[in-house]
């Protein structure tokens, strides 16, 4: 387990495109919505929150896309299948290195520009905290995606796990709402940890079906 | 010792037949090559011998307990943005390091090992994956068309590699559209060859 | 309960104005499906068809 | 055992046998009852006391609805059979029901949006109902673009019942969210049709179509597994009787 998550941290850290892209594409979505708006007519903070989410949705499958492409086409996921004999672990750990490297990052850059912007809700390390969560559910959903399109395109990968995504982001508005009108935010984080922790743990056992199915 | 055992092995795709009814062992020491035209399924039946890809009918039985198999196929598992030192260095602890260090040296690969592997020729890039099957010990080598590529010197030094292994009570998987390499028993699965 | 819920013809059209929207669904539907049917049983003669002409030439 | 069993029943070929004698009752059947149903509906039943004439829209839009569900959740109990036994009929039937699936739900999604236009005044809301109907629909289209896109169809076949399982987890959770969502942000959504108060009169047509509509939909489906059976099946001997 830690070989696999030294492997494949030191593997995306040789990959600037891979982990540098999805944070600078985060960062000029973020400009690019205020100045697709006359800012001296709307209330840029009442709803700058939603531009963030939408853009951590869009830069987290970017951030996945190919995850498992290059292992599949360099046989890489063979060799790793007769070590393990399946690919949970490597799974785990390739979420679990996505996430550091990138999802978390991309959770800063968000709750930095949030602040910027005026969204005037709770402290810094709530909203910090909330986005990394999000981001922790998203790349397990998109992982799944990556995994059933594997070498075909992220499109793919989006289309049939996008559909899939759409409860995290209702569930991000809520957390959201709730943090301006101050309850029901603990709540709503330790559900977010726990769907987080199942997701988790069930999500590469799926993944992994999926992958050995690419072998066979 | 018998190693493994393959049983009425058929292996269909999208309903064609690739072959039919195979049935054959392995003992440790022993070598098998398996010969067959291009797309007579030679690479899908050492698949199946690995377990990676599940036969249609009839099943793979291995007789020893934690069976140490290396593998190498068509793709060669070696990350092109990495060096070679970074490639191997993922593969191996210190001790298989070692080998391998001294594989590089006979390879003519030493004074490569800080390029991008990317920038290597394409014979060289299959030494380097030949060198996660020579370095490693295992009970069982399995290689899929392991002249193609490679200048004849390294073919030399890998033929007797093989041997000596055979020596050792390691058993051997090959395949090749020609004659086997090494003397060993052939199996012939026809040639589906165009 | 089985008495007609309209005067006339032109009412059952017409159906207080709502008419357009409540026949025009039904038309959409029923052709919907009617075109269903219609590619389904298209493609079992295209593929009856050629598996026909495969055994006739072998 | 069970897998004997369960292989003994489900080959390609007595599908295709017993299904061949059951489809024209279940097209008749299907048919006259969407002609009894949609008839009595229309021009029988009376009228709404709050909507008037558009409510008639319900006998093509709830069964619609109903299906496009149902349809879904046929697929997951065949993509199970298809992942545990390996049962290759099962694939085939979720590659033949799921054009159907998105066939159904599109005329739900439009159906209601045209009752939209004289109830709501508009053809679209972001009601919860919509809203997680829209989303079926983008999954089932999902399922069918992902199995078009593997040349391996026995691949295609297993990774397209790994994303209906996923999907058929979170089809309540869909829905649940965007109820949830849905209350939140739009306190007075319209109700549109009446649940358990509805009066007889307008629920028998009602039942009628319903069933009529399933019975329909047994039979295309019938017909489109027939053409895709016999795609993937093309070289197996028992074909030639069919042709």
């Amino acid at each position: 387990m830690l070989r696999l998550v030294k492997a494949e941290s030191f593997k995306l850290s040789k990959k600037l495109k891979s982990w540098l892209g999805p944070l600078l594409i985060m960062v000029l979505v973020l400009i690019a919505f205020p100045l697709s708006i006359d800012i001296s007519q709307f209330d840029l903070a009442k709803f700058y929150f939603s531009i963030i989410v939408v853009s951590l949705l869009m830069t987290s499958f970017v951030a996945t896309e190919g995850m498992f492409e290059e292992d599949f086409e360099d046989g890489s996921l063979e060799q790793e299948f007769l070590i393990e004999k399946d690919f949970y672990k490597l799974v785990l750990s390739k979420i679990f290195v996505y996430v550091c490297l990138i999802g978390i990052p991309i959770a800063f850059i968000g709750a930095l520009f949030s602040f910027a912007n005026g969204v005037a809700i709770g402290s810094f390390a709530s909203v910090f905290l909330l986005l990394s969560l999000s981001n922790l559910l998203l790349f397990n959903l998109f992982a799944f995606g990556n995994a059933l399109s594997i070498n075909k395109g992220a499109m793919l990968g989006v289309l049939s796990s996008l559909p899939l995504a759409l409860p995290i982001i209702i569930l991000l508005g809520t957390a959201v709402r709730s943090i301006q009108f101050g309850d029901g935010f603990v709540a709503i984080i330790t559900l977010m940890t726990g769907i987080g922790l199942l997701m988790s743990a069930i999500m590469p056992l799926i993944i992994s079906a999926a992958l050995k199915t690419h072998i066979d | 010792m018998k190693l493994l055992s393959a049983q009425n092995i058929t292996y269909s795709i999208n309903e064609n037949k690739l072959f039919h009814n195979l049935s054959f062992n392995i003992n440790s020491g022993e070598g098998l090559h398996i010969k067959g035209g291009n797309g007579s399924g030679k690479s899908t039946l050492l698949r199946i011998i690995l377990g990676i890809t599940s036969p249609s009918k009839g099943f793979v039985e291995t007789h020893a307990q934690d069976l140490n198999i290396s593998y190498l196929g068509h793709k060669n598992a070696i990350k092109n943005y990495l060096t070679p030192l970074e490639n191997l260095e993922l593969l191996f602890n210190d001790a298989e390091l070692k080998i391998a260090f001294e594989w590089l040296r006979k390879f003519g690969l030493f004074d490569l090992q800080d390029e991008l592997t990317a920038s290597l020729s394409y014979g060289q890039q299959k030494k380097l994956a030949l060198i996660r099957v020579l370095a490693r010990s295992s009970d069982l080598i399995i290689l899929d068309e392991p002249l193609v590529g490679l200048d004849q010197a390294t073919a030399d030094q890998l033929t007797s590699f093989l041997i000596e292994k055979l020596s050792e009570g390691v058993s051997l998987i090959l395949t090749s559209h020609i004659n086997p390499m090494i003397d060993c028993r052939v199996l012939d699965i026809g040639a589906n060859d165009a | 309960m089985f008495n007609l819920a309209f005067d006339n013809f032109n009412e059952i059209l017409d159906m207080d104005g709502h008419g357009i929207y409540v026949w025009s669904v039904y038309l959409i539907g029923i052709s919907i499906i009617f075109l269903s049917f219609l590619i389904a049983k298209k493609r079992i003669v295209d593929i009856q068809k050629k598996i026909n002409k495969k055994n006739a030439s072998s | 055992m069970i897998t004997a069993f369960i292989h003994q029943f489900s080959s390609a070929k007595s599908f295709v046998n017993i299904t061949e004698k059951l489809y024209p009752f279940f097209l008749i059947v299907g048919v006259s009852m969407l002609i009894l149903g949609w008839t009595w509906g229309l021009l029988f039943a009376p009228q709404d006391a709050v909507q008037g004439n558009s409510y008639r829209i319900i006998f093509l839009h709830v069964p619609s609805v109903i299906f496009a569900e149902l349809i879904y959740f046929f697929m997951a109990v065949c993509a199970l059979m298809h992942l545990v036994w390996r049962v290759k009929l099962a694939a085939y039937l979720i590659k033949s029901a799921a054009p159907i699936g998105a066939m159904i739900t599109f005329m739900g999604l439009l159906s209601g949006s045209i009752w939209g236009i004289p109830t709501w005044g508009t053809w679209w809301q972001w009601d919860a109902r919509i809203t997680s109907t829209l989303i079926l629909f983008i999954m089932y289209l999902g399922i069918l673009t992902l199995h078009g896109s593997f040349s391996n169809l026995e691949k295609a076949d297993r990774l397209m019942s790994i994303l209906v399982v996923i999907g058929v987890v979170n089809i309540p959770i869909i829905k649940k969210s965007v109820d949830w969502w849905s209350t939140l942000h739009q306190p007075a959504s319209i109700s549109v049709s009446g649940g358990s108060s509805i009066d007889p009169s307008m629920l028998y047509p009602l039942l009628i179509s319903v069933i009529g509509l399933g019975f329909t939909l047994i039979a295309l489906g019938i017909l489109s597994s027939r053409s895709y059976i016999f795609t993937r099946e093309k070289n197996k001997k028992w074909i030639l009787e069919h042709v």
